[in-house]
């Protein structure tokens, strides 16, 4: 049922004259444009956009849409993704004018329902860390990462202490030493051992007083609980270094465990990852960061501050503290009143304009109040199930180096697979496309060899878990040549990359 | 929890066959005293019923473009988005899927970053658009990065007062620990005088930025400013605003060699300033300096086109610490919703819609300086937005009255000029209709206080 | 007009391929005499912006269940919809197809009407269920037509006053021309006694109809009213409300023949009334009478399993005159919500949402009767909503003064029971909180008049 | 990409335990419901409702739409269906909660708005019938057809006229017939010439006292504009019968032609065709009528009338002539005042509970106030233009017995193909799902042989039609064998539709 007619590209679908969106006739005195603005900044001929017709446009997308696999449709086991079901509710609730309508400049009188959800937001995001302020200004994860950095790095200069380095495991993002580097730090690597955990001579030997931050990812890339957490805390620490806290992987401890009371300073959020944000086919995200007191000073302005005050205007004894003890967070009573707080001098000021990415933070904070507590802890039960029970399927055919057990994610291992069959971790993933599975994560962590990076979320049902491991049994049992030209079901199969790299097309020319 | 699959049944089953006896042995690898002893303390579980209740109840203390007239600008605008951008947007397929890393079940989101990477580089008269960065603020910080790294130059980057404040904030941020200058040239006038700009930079200079139309909605000489820039080795950086190019020259046409904008303006709501689009465009032989995804085509093994990402080896996940930008999740819905909204408005509807802005802003400005109590504070001309002065120097009380009546009027400019305290930033965008002008107008001139009789606040 | 692809380029092109001079002479087939000559009058047109905003001022005319607190009933609820049925009941694919004629290209819409006709059947304790009808007063009227075209007895049917007037009416009127006469059973105990039923079946009476729980909230002695009906031979038809049978006995388990009901309540809004969702189903025997379309299991070419609408010799495209029914679109759309709606709930969730209704409503009409201005009009046990007499006979001064507080109270009965003219029938839904019942006790308290201290009037 | 897992059956999916939709505790004092209703009344247990989570209810149905074709992804040129491009624009609007949350008890002070728009939309199907008043009652063309022959009905009755037969064309869609008979009239065929037109012989033949109504369907489903329109109504009329009109193909002569003014006295509109309401996969529909002034007193009741009065509430002078001259057609101002009117002694009463399907009536509002009279007229002088052009082509290959011209479709017939090559309209029909095209409607009307009923509608482009003309050549030209076992690539292919009529399935066991 595929239309390979109307998924041309929009500009061989173009047809000269054709109109979809018409704008009202002006209702003001109407003058010409040369009279109103200098010849000089105008353009000759309008853009050169595609002319359609609403029909078109509405059928071209709604077929392209049908090309992608998505959570909606498909399992989606993308390790390190956590492609868990977006609600619905979620969507509904984010349309809603009172929160889609809302213009940044708006005083701050227009803005308390958003305000105070922002504020209340803040306060879970530090409960569920454990650390003790919150900036929601990032726009991602990376984003959040950055900002942390430069936090770290007006820290230390309002120490008056020089530090250079970061220490970044191996088998970490690619986002946290370029995260590193943007933050004018030198990014060194430190090794992690083939079960994932960090190599404890390695880092002692990097250890120095260079030392500005120690990022490390917790529960790590490979899907384990670092099993040296206090001590690389410690050993940081004690060199005066701050430890980073990548929380790609929160999904697995949420109520379980918190970062800040495992020994990191600062961490960031990926709540289109944790909290349910939709991913968009690559974003939007956010990256909201927590850290301790200490560095509080140095976060992105403005942050959310609540005040005590019964007449609105009316000067009102201030409390700068974000960090206001959590059994304070039942529902707030009308003599409250929320404001943006730009009076922070040590702020390394903003990495973005306006608040943040409010849409995605409207959903996680919709996200948080929907589970609870209790149903927070039992996300990541579920989380850590579902991963530890495929695993638990998936390790007779495909190895598993690090072992039985796992947190929210595993990585298996297609090399000994590679060696005698010829099948790489590229031909599974392609194939199981051919049986309605999205892939897997696969070459990362680039420590794990034909690394296949599975994590399946606690939204996924046992019946589905078994499907996928029945069906990667089977996939591994096939010849090996319908493994190489693998999807055979797909709209294309294997593009040529090399060919989109040396001679890149970029745009379709006019 | 409606989102959890497995039943009881289901989780003893899989417990056994893992082999562990309860859900609390799976996180054995947690050491007992990294544990948390008790519950989080955040507030108990809603049903569905009961959140979107609160939720509504929060929306209902927030006014908003459509309880109030909004003739807010300042970066961010209330254009119309038209139901074919939210429908299609809202299909699962779309919003609920991952980069497209597997380009076999991801050619619907290939295609589109492709069709929106050539309407980038159409509206903006330049070879090449990447993917998407997080926004316009962040998108001129990566520019300035890309232009420092590409011009080897490490000394400064010179940027106008009448940039948005907030980007120069960000750009700020961004040059903290990198040794480079941030200098910021003044703008009395409103818009960038050439001398001053020549005067601040030099053969250290990597760019400058210029904003067209900039942060006061004035028009700079931008061809000019550009030269100054070429003249001394630097690159030119230009933030644009996508609505205007329905008119205005094209950043490329005028010099730009990179181009940055914010694209919220091209079909996603407002939502209190984000998540919103940020555009970046540049030369050819800039791209591999660029930050971001690159979707590319090419053909698959039966010789049939397709697409796919590209160019990764400028990226984080390849290059790790020497790759141009840490971006990894950008702001592919934004994308998609500002190709569709392209498609749907063709270079008419563009160029329409960013007339009815010129014609009803200026009409606007008009109107209100008929009462003798404001002026336009520079001479400059201008396309969506325009910067009034009260010459009773009481903004605040102004905005105050004109929200009771039921206008969201304009924004205070003081808080980022101090010199501009008595200024106010009016925007009209394509669905303010010539009765809500007046009617702003007469608000306006209602607003009327005791002190309101005091001597003219001298200058 | 932005619906219309052709250009000016391809009209040309398209009347020459036709071998026509312009669009005009396409229509020679329409004799001169007969053509307009001038434009419709109607209003001009309006761009998308123009629309929205009128619509958005037109829909600002309406107070509705989410500017005022809806405590209405009688046929229609102000039930929860979850977002989920909204998004999937959104998407083109459903509702811009026809009904699936092909069933190679329509196998999503033909299983979902397969789940449907399962899901009524295990609601209603019936064999089988049709693919829906316009709504529930026309079901109504079809499932008698039914009953005296298969039972052979077109002497009459009989309903009591306690059936929905509207249904009553909508019987009446299909039945206009048929010559089989209409018999009404009154109800002053607001139930039905089965005396009074026993009096008017006889061996010419085709069916009975009950409603259970009947318009006043009420719930009937169904089980002793069928056996009456079926001991002279006549059919039953049971008129339900989905929600209630989470905890109330299937039709089919107290002895109705024909089960129909108004769906709306599961998972579509009020909107005004319309469109719903008609259902009906019946036992087994009764099939190749029932009106409609119904779909079935088969199997393809290839053996696979696959649904297609069967049956069909039953309908209006191939029996013509001889049909059933004259029923040819129907509410495939609602059919598909409801789906959607009850394989969320599940059977926990449905007991749960008719439990809340029953224990709600019965607070709030406890709490009404605090106020010895009001009493329970009738003794009967009620379910999700019932009748309140205003002793002081002033609904429509109490009604109005209610509206004024924020609360859309009731539905006033003397409309169409004159006797009735000072009850008022209150209907409490899921989505109801105590706050809010609380407050709706608060504000018919506090509607106090003058001639209020009157002595109380007597009935 | 196709996801056979999560399209079985909900039943088949359903897992004990299960739950996605849960609702608020009870926050009233709770008591047994076996002490609140009678045992007697109480079910035993809970009906079977299968038992999912929301994210696998999700995947079931986003799957399933996915085996559609529809508009918004396919070109669907279903004859007599008018499959136009259904405007998201009038959906956004239909969602407003002001039109969407309204309970239809409610009083008229607060229903101001939809009242008005219902008010307009009488008076606009009242000008473009070319008739006199207008109920908005009826659910659905057929549910119009029925009202209206009521009405007739009704108004012999008042004339003490005892009249049972309707006359119906062989050539009219079945629900003609079908509701004559639910009106408790005999339903009497008359024939018509190959070219669709009435056979004027066998009317007079048929025409006689006995008379009620003659239905005719204009322009008629072979797609040609009845050529002896003035007769026939001339005939009817002397008889002292009514014209009724079939509007079903109201999209051809839209400002065109009106039906008031070619003879017709009463007539129903299809908004789901004509005014783009979306078909739902089978309706919703609406199907308000139009009728002559000597018909009005017996519409069904209410229908909505307009009011001058200054203050709310107000005993007002009275105008319910429903049918005010149409130039009174200027947007209301504040001092009308709309009401229901009930008061109709003479009317038939109603035909459903409730108003009408207003949530169909708000979208063609919306679709009639978008194209106002210029964009109507346009609308058919497209259709037309579409439906020649794609006729002028298919003509080559395909005959089509009507002749060259045609208005909104036309019929081929693949009669001589049958008989040369053993392929009929329904393998055609077949063939071309595989090609990404809708089939057009078969067998309809059944005076042709071999039917094979074209409606292109004016939302397609002619890209769109050279692509089917051609598809639909290059079918007729493939090998006999390729087509009786057409389609290939469905997801299904030729259901045996004996067996399903034959041992019925009609629910999944229990
Ligand atoms: C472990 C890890 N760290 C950091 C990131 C970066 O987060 P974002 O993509 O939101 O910038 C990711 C996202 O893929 C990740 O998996
Ligand atoms: C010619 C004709 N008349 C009447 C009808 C019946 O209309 P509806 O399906 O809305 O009841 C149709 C619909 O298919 C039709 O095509």
């Amino acid at each position: 049922m595929r239309n390979s007619r109307d998924t041309k590209l929009l500009f061989e679908l173009s047809d000269k004259g054709c109109r979809a969106h018409r704008l009202p006739k002006c209702d003001v005195p109407e003058r010409s444009v040369a009279e109103l603005l200098p010849n000089s900044a105008l353009a000759d001929w309008p853009p050169a956009l595609p002319e359609l017709s609403e029909p078109q446009v509405v059928r071209h997308f709604a077929n392209l849409s049908q090309l992608n696999m998505s959570v909606d449709t498909h399992f989606y086991p993308l390790g390190s993704c956590t492609m868990k079901y977006n609600p619905k509710r979620n969507e509904r609730i984010a349309r809603m004018p009172g929160f889609a309508e809302l213009h940044p400049h708006q005083p701050e009188e227009t803005l308390q329902g958003m305000l105070q959800l922002l504020y209340e937001l803040q306060q879970y995001l530090q409960e569920i860390s454990g650390l003790d302020t919150c900036s929601l200004q990032p726009a991602a994860g990376a984003h959040g990462e950055l900002t942390a950095l430069l936090v770290a790095a007006a820290y230390f200069r309002d120490l008056g202490e020089k530090r250079t380095k970061v220490l970044v495991p191996d088998s970490a993002h690619g986002t946290n030493p370029a995260s590193a580097t943007m933050a004018g730090f030198d990014s060194v690597t430190v090794k992690t051992l083939p079960s994932g955990s960090v190599d404890m001579d390695d880092l002692r030997a990097k250890l120095d007083d260079q030392i500005a931050v120690f990022m490390i990812t917790n529960p790590n890339t490979v899907g384990i609980f670092e099993p040296n957490m206090s001590e690389i805390a410690d050993a940081v620490h004690a060199r005066g270094g701050l430890v980073y806290l990548d929380g790609a992987n929160m999904n697995a401890i949420l109520g379980i465990a918190r970062p800040g009371d495992f020994g990191a300073d600062m961490q960031h959020y990926n709540p289109h990852k944790t909290f349910s944000g939709p991913h968009g086919g690559g974003g939007p995200g956010a990256g909201p960061i927590c850290v301790i007191n200490k560095l509080a000073p140095y976060l992105p302005t403005p942050v959310v501050v609540r005040e005590r005050s019964e007449v609105r205007g009316q000067r009102s004894e201030k409390d700068t503290d974000t960090s206001a003890p959590t059994s304070d967070l039942r529902p707030p009573t009308p003599s409250f009143r929320y404001r943006l707080d730009y009076d922070r001098p040590k702020s390394i000021g903003r990495v973005r304009a306006f608040f943040g990415n409010t849409g995605v933070l409207v959903r996680a904070y919709s996200y948080i109040r929907t589970h609870g507590p209790d149903g927070l802890r039992r996300v990541s039960e579920n989380a850590v199930l579902n991963a530890n029970y495929l695993l638990s399927r998936v390790k007779h055919f495909l190895p598993v180096p690090q072992g039985d057990r796992c947190m929210h994610e595993f990585v298996a291992s297609a090399a000994k697979l590679k060696a005698e069959k010829g099948v790489s971790a590229m031909d599974l993933a392609k194939r199981l496309l051919d049986y309605g599975f999205h892939a897997p994560t696969v070459y990362f962590p680039l420590t794990v060899k034909e690394a296949i990076m599975v994590e399946p979320t606690e939204t996924e049902s046992k019946q589905t878990l078994d499907a996928f491991a029945e069906t990667l049994f089977r996939v591994i049992e096939e010849d090996a040549g319908l493994l190489h030209d693998a999807p055979h079901t797909t709209p294309i199969s294997r593009p040529d990359e090399v060919q989109a790299a040396r001679q890149p097309v970029l745009v379709w020319p006019e | 929890m409606p989102y959890l699959y497995n039943t009881a049944e289901d989780q003893t089953a899989m417990l056994a066959a893992i082999g562990v006896a309860s859900l609390d042995e799976l996180f054995a690898m947690i050491p007992a005293e990294l544990r948390l002893k008790r519950e989080l303390d955040i507030p108990p579980a809603l049903t569905e019923i009961e959140l979107t209740d609160h939720m509504t109840q929060l929306a209902a203390k927030n006014a908003h473009a459509g309880s109030k007239v909004c003739f807010l600008g300042g970066g961010s605008y209330d254009h119309f988005v038209p139901a074919v951008v939210d429908e299609i947007a809202g299909r699962g397929e779309f919003y609920t899927s991952y980069t497209p890393y597997q380009a076999e079940v991801s050619q619907g989101n290939l295609q589109v970053v492709f069709e929106y990477q050539t309407l980038i580089a159409r509206l903006t008269g330049l070879d090449v658009s990447n993917a998407s960065l997080y926004d316009g603020g962040s998108a001129a910080a990566e520019a300035v990065l890309m232009a420092v790294s590409s011009t080897g130059r490490y000394g400064k980057v010179v940027v106008p007062a009448s940039l948005h404040p907030e980007y120069r904030q960000t750009i700020a941020t961004y040059l903290l620990n990198l040794g480079v200058e941030l200098v910021t040239v003044g703008t009395p006038s409103g818009v960038v005088n050439p001398k001053d700009l020549a005067a601040a930079v030099d053969d250290t200079t990597a760019c400058i930025l210029i904003q067209q139309p900039n942060f006061f909605g004035c028009i700079e000489d931008a061809d000019a400013l550009a030269k100054i820039a070429h003249d001394a080795g630097a690159l030119v950086v230009a933030a644009f605003d996508p609505i205007s190019l329905g008119l205005l020259k094209r950043p490329g046409d005028w010099g730009a060699d990179i181009a940055i904008a914010e694209g919220h303006t091209l079909g996603t709501p407002m939502q209190y300033g984000g998540p919103y689009l940020g555009i970046m465009a540049c030369r050819e032989k800039l791209v591999r300096r660029m930050p971001g995804r690159i979707a590319g085509q090419t053909v698959d093994r039966r010789g049939k086109r397709c697409f796919v990402l590209t160019m990764q080896t400028r990226e984080q996940h390849i290059r790790r610490e020497k790759a141009t930008s840490n971006v990894c999740t950008n702001q592919g819905l934004f994308a998609l919703r500002a190709t569709i909204y392209l498609a749907l408005l063709g270079p008419e509807g563009l160029r329409e819609t960013a007339n009815l802005c010129l014609q009803k802003s200026r009409y606007a400005a008009e109107r209100l300086c008929e009462n003798k109590r404001f002026e336009p504070a520079f001479d400059a001309p201008t396309l969506k937005e325009f910067v009034i002065r009260d010459r009773q120097g009481r903004v605040d009380e102004l905005l105050a009255d004109a929200l009771d009546a039921g206008f969201l009027a304009g924004v205070p400019l003081g808080q980022w000029y101090p010199e501009l305290d008595d200024c106010f930033l009016v925007a009209v965008t394509e669905k303010r209709t010539k009765q809500e002008i007046d009617a702003l107008v007469h608000a306006l001139a209602k607003s009327q206080h005791p002190a309101a009789t005091e001597p003219v606040y001298a200058k």
